[in-house]
């Protein structure tokens, strides 16, 4: 994609939930080596994944974000043990039931990122703009609710 | 076997421990409702039909935890909530007097079909009724899949569908309210501090309202379709809850709440559960 | 003026087509069992029957969901902006007799000092054509409260839909200005039509006696049937959205950034919260307190203030509770206590 | 078209003090800096942070001394939480004033006697000061006011201005003393028993949380206080403050508009309920 080109895609609003104990520390190696990131993110420090509850994503999603990211440790590395075992169930169900109204099934992601890996971070950042670019803005945007305090 | 129900639930008011005998009486416009009877006078009132829809185990968190006991009188899909309820320390076993009715399907309000709530229905197993109305098993005849469900429709079909459905929705709290899983004191929906939901009338804070209802009702809801009937607007809430029971069924082998004494499937989980988030992007 | 005239069936599009070059036209509209009044034209059809819409007529006047104004706040400037309720004129088709007497219920709390604006605008601007109502639903007991169903006091034009003909009277200024608007459709009925209409008699239960309840409601207060009805009550708010009389509402705010806005929206006596405050206090804790509330202000607390009973008798209450609870039941029971 | 009548009108705050450690006050003028509003002493307006509510709040500044309005708000909700966040110059929403206020007239040529606790003495400082700049037209005016702890009474700054107004007597009390204190110790039930004030000719306002005021009712009409001249401020949660939105009413009084204050003799005849 030339340059050019990319400057007329639609640059999505990205909200994303990292945990302190890998992903953001992920984010900080991908800082420290200088790798490029979009400026579409909004990051969220969590102390687990399984701190995120699934309100927080139906909200933000449901209000017209234009999509959800959660990052954990890889399972069997969660800081608390066993967290983000939890997360990985409620994802699921949680993907289960955008399909259940066929919609946001894109628009909601979750990976697991070390704290080591500040590549595949900024990789899956990248990736993650690029495909909701494709997608477009959520068509709940338009019909927004309110963000209050 | 009105007799007889009549005849459990004196003997029941008897008891000097009775607190009240929870059943079903004659409502407005030929309906039924539930029946609070306190009186060994007041068993006449009682009655037992097809038309019992709903799933009076819902009023036990409202009783104080306490010594007297309560008689209560339930149908397969109600003693699988009650089981829950006592799972979930909102409700101890030794405070109820638990009626079985053998029921072998509700009626369809004002037609001469089985309600489409009763098919898929599973009685729960090894449960200890305290007395019964006749043997206490699933009935035969209603595993079909005849109703209605979301499986067959497109994505853009489901939008579609919910976008109309979710437009009826009066907000009224019905579907909430008459829920036996909803026995939190204080409901994350009505919390101010934060505010989740507005009471704007869009789709998007309908679509947040009856997300969160599904998503706590994971692994929790028996099917009864109590929602469904207490919805004013006939909103098709009963679908949403299938569709994903029917996920946790193919996902992790969980049959449903109340089927046997485990837990809900989010608050346990498997080293090897399925991953679908380790890869990239596909 | 107060003369029966004529429609054909076939001319009903057109005569609405008619009607919408100067008003914006609403209806009730039946998808699946589903009848709501919306505005014309949309996908459904015009429903022209006596089952009830769902949600009253109070809709168009004390909205779901109504802006109240819009802000801007920028350090120390400010701009707020009032919203405008309505910016044409409506007329409503075949709204039903006890809706429209819930208005005048609502017309004590909204156009009583000091008087609600948009309220007030929505009132003058609407025009309502009734449906002549036998009112036989088997919920119905209009005529306990003194409405007559086939004539509504409060009315703009009367609609009658007898034998193969739609018929039209007006009965105020407003609804001469309508059915001068459809002239062209309108001519004279015949003999026959005349004796039919006339023969329409209303239907409904007469025999609620709510003349009986007494208004003191020191003597209610204390009454068992609050903890009997509590046990039973789920505390969801159906009643209280569906109710016609109904108008309790909320004020909310909403903000992106510097700008926002605050809208009224229906509330519910039966919510937990409607009371409490924020130190935590709720003067009505308990279903009993609240499920006391909502009958007692119906029946003795609106009586005292405005003399009239808050209860149009429409019985949708009791026949779309989960639980079978109705006015028309604990009315009978109030006034069989007073012996 | 009628005045819009849920829409406030911006107005800015040009201070705020502290007056305890959860309570501050807020001197709050129109938009120009002036403030031509009209109210009676126990009145209350709505005040509005935009973006996150209203909530209503009693006006705890006298009418004599006009230019601007004063409330004394204690951080306990959304709003007030709020409303505890802004700062001097920054802009907030009133509306009213609402309600009745207090019998001012029938006030006048009587004794007073004002019993507040805690952030109680907010709606009884309007009248106090109002009474003071007018203190011909009174007789002897007592106060006593009482909180928890020396650090949680309102207003100290003008014990003395009151102190030393003529014919004019302050007692304070508190449950708890801390180091520094001197006054009286105890409850103010307890302390007003003490004081014996006779009833003749004497009203009596009091204001305070539930729970003191359900004593002090009770002990002023063991000392013979008739209910006719016992007056209180309720407090129950309003929106619209203008009888409409359905939620303060008490039977079919209506709080933000038959009160905010009531005397004890028509509270007698409320369904308890508040």
């Amino acid at each position: 994609m030339s340059s050019e080109n990319k400057s007329k895609a639609y640059q999505p609003k990205i909200l994303v939930f990292a945990c302190n104990w890998c992903s953001y520390a992920g984010a900080d190696m991908a800082g420290v080596s200088r790798l490029q990131m979009p400026p579409n993110c909004r990051v969220i420090r969590v102390m687990c994944s399984a701190r995120v509850r699934p309100e927080m994503i139906l909200s933000a999603l449901f209000k017209g974000i234009d999509a959800v990211l959660v990052l954990g440790c890889h399972p069997g590395d969660c800081h608390y043990s066993e967290g983000n075992y939890y997360t990985r169930r409620r994802g699921i169900i949680l993907k289960k039931l955008f399909d259940a109204f066929g919609m946001m099934q894109e628009r909601f992601q979750i990976r697991w990122i070390s704290a080591a890996e500040g590549v595949r971070f900024s990789e899956t950042i990248r990736e993650m703009v690029e495909r909701v670019a494709r997608l477009g803005p959520n068509p709940l945007g338009k019909d927004h609710g309110r963000f209050t305090p | 076997m009105e007799d007889l129900l009549r005849k459990l639930a004196n003997e029941f008011l008897q008891r000097p421990d009775a607190e009240c005998f929870i059943g079903y009486e004659e409502g407005p416009n030929g309906s039924v409702r539930p029946a609070f009877i306190r009186r060994p006078e007041d068993i006449h009132r009682l009655v037992w039909n097809q038309k019992c829809y709903p799933n009076l185990t819902a009023y036990l968190p409202d009783f104080p935890k306490q010594k007297r006991v309560i008689g209560i009188t339930v149908k397969g899909c109600d003693a699988r909530a009650l089981r829950e309820l006592i799972r979930a320390h909102q409700v101890e076993r030794h405070s109820v007097y638990v009626v079985g009715l053998p029921c072998t399907g509700l009626k369809t309000p004002g037609e001469d079909r089985i309600a489409e709530r009763c098919f898929g229905c599973v009685f729960p197993e090894a449960f200890q009724y305290d007395a019964a109305l006749g043997p206490m098993k699933t009935p035969d005849g209603l595993a079909r899949t005849e109703y209605e469900t979301l499986d067959n429709l497109s994505n853009k079909e489901r939008r579609e569908f919910w976008k109309l459905e979710f437009e009826k929705c009066i907000r009224c709290d019905a579907c909430r309210k008459i829920c036996y899983a909803c026995f939190c004191p204080e409901c994350i929906l009505d919390s101010t501090q934060p505010r989740w939901l507005s009471r704007r009338q869009n789709l998007g804070e309908k679509l947040f309202f009856h997300s969160v209802r599904a998503l706590h009702l994971v692994g929790r809801c028996i099917g009864c379709g109590e929602c469904e009937r207490a919805c004013p607007a006939g909103v098709r809430l009963m679908l949403l809850n299938r569709y994903l029971q029917k996920q946790l069924e193919d996902l992790f082998g969980y049959r449903g709440a109340g089927i046997l004494e485990d837990a809900p499937p989010l608050l346990t989980f498997l080293r090897d559960d399925p991953d679908p988030f380790t890869g990239g992007f596909e | 003026m107060m003369s029966w005239q004529r429609m054909d069936r076939s001319d009903l599009p057109a005569a609405i087509s008619v009607l919408q070059e100067k008003w914006d036209v609403f209806a009730p509209v039946k998808r699946g069992t589903d009848i709501r009044i919306r505005q014309q034209p949309t996908d459904g059809k015009i429903f022209l029957g006596q089952t009830k819409p769902l949600l009253p007529l109070k809709m168009l006047f004390l909205p779901e969901v109504e802006d109240l104004f819009s802000f801007t706040i920028k350090g120390s400037t400010s701009d707020i902006i009032p919203a405008e309720p309505l910016t044409r004129e409506r007329v409503v088709f075949g709204v039903l007799g006890c809706d429209i007497a819930a208005l005048e219920i609502l017309d004590h709390v909204f156009l009583g000092e000091p008087v609600d604006g948009s309220y007030n605008k929505r009132r003058e601007q609407t025009t309502l054509i009734a449906i002549a109502c036998t009112g036989d639903g088997a919920e119905c007991f209009c005529t306990s409260l003194g409405i007559n169903p086939l004539e509504p006091v409060g009315a703009d034009v009367l609609f009658a839909d007898v034998g193969n003909g739609y018929f039209f009277k007006a009965l105020s200024q407003k609804g001469k200005r309508m059915t001068e608007t459809l002239r062209a459709f309108l001519k004279k009925p015949s003999e026959k039509e005349l004796t039919d209409l006339s023969a329409l008699v209303p239907g409904t239960r007469g025999d609620i006696s709510v003349d009986r309840v007494p208004k003191d409601s020191d003597r209610l207060w204390n009454l068992p049937i609050w903890e009997d009805l509590a046990r039973r009550c789920l505390g969801c708010g159906v009643c209280t959205v569906i109710c016609p009389t109904c108008h309790c509402f909320d004020l909310e705010d909403e903000r992106r950034g510097s700008s926002g806005k605050r809208f009224r929206s229906w509330d519910s006596c039966m919510n937990t919260s409607f009371t409490k405050m924020a130190s935590g206090e709720n003067p009505r804790p308990t279903k009993r307190e609240r499920i006391r509330q909502r009958f007692l202000h119906k029946l003795s607390y609106y009586p005292i203030k405005h003399g009239l009973v808050a209860c149009v008798g429409c019985g949708r209450c009791s026949a779309r509770c989960p639980v079978g609870i109705g006015i028309d039941e604990i009315i009978v029971e109030l006034a069989e206590m007073e012996g | 078209m009628k005045e819009p009548l849920l829409v406030p009108v911006p107005a800015k705050i040009e201070s705020i003090r502290t007056l305890t450690k959860d309570t501050l006050l807020f001197k709050v003028t129109e938009m120009n800096g002036n403030s031509t509003f009209i109210y009676n002493p126990g009145q209350f307006m709505e005040l509005s942070v935009f973006g996150v509510g209203e909530s209503p709040i009693s006006i705890t500044s006298a009418p004599t001394r006009p230019g601007f309005l004063e409330f004394a708000i204690r951080e306990v909700g959304s709003v007030t939480g709020a409303l505890h966040n802004l700062e001097a110059g920054d802009i907030i929403g009133i509306r009213g004033p609402f309600g009745n206020g207090f019998p001012i007239e029938e006030m006048k040529g009587k004794n007073i006697f004002f019993i507040a606790g805690g952030i109680g003495l907010a709606p009884l400082r309007g009248l106090i000061n109002y009474m003071l700049d007018n203190r011909k037209e009174f007789g002897e005016i007592d106060i006593l006011y009482g909180a928890r702890t020396p650090e949680l009474l309102c207003f100290s700054d003008e014990f003395e201005t009151w102190k030393k107004a003529p014919r004019t007597h302050l007692h304070l009390t508190v449950d708890t003393e801390s180091p520094g204190w001197n006054g009286h110790i105890g409850l103010v039930p307890v302390l007003l028993k003490e004081l014996a004030l006779p009833p003749e000719d004497r009203i009596a306002i009091a204001c305070g949380p539930p729970v003191m005021i359900k004593f002090t009712l009770a002990v002023l009409t063991a000392m013979g206080y008739p209910g006719e001249r016992i007056m209180t401020t309720l407090e129950l949660k309003m929106k619209c403050g203008v009888g409409k939105c359905g939620r303060c009413n008490i039977g079919s009084t209506f709080v933000c508009t038959d009160g905010p204050v009531f005397r004890f003799s028509e509270l007698k005849e409320l369904p308890q309920e508040y």
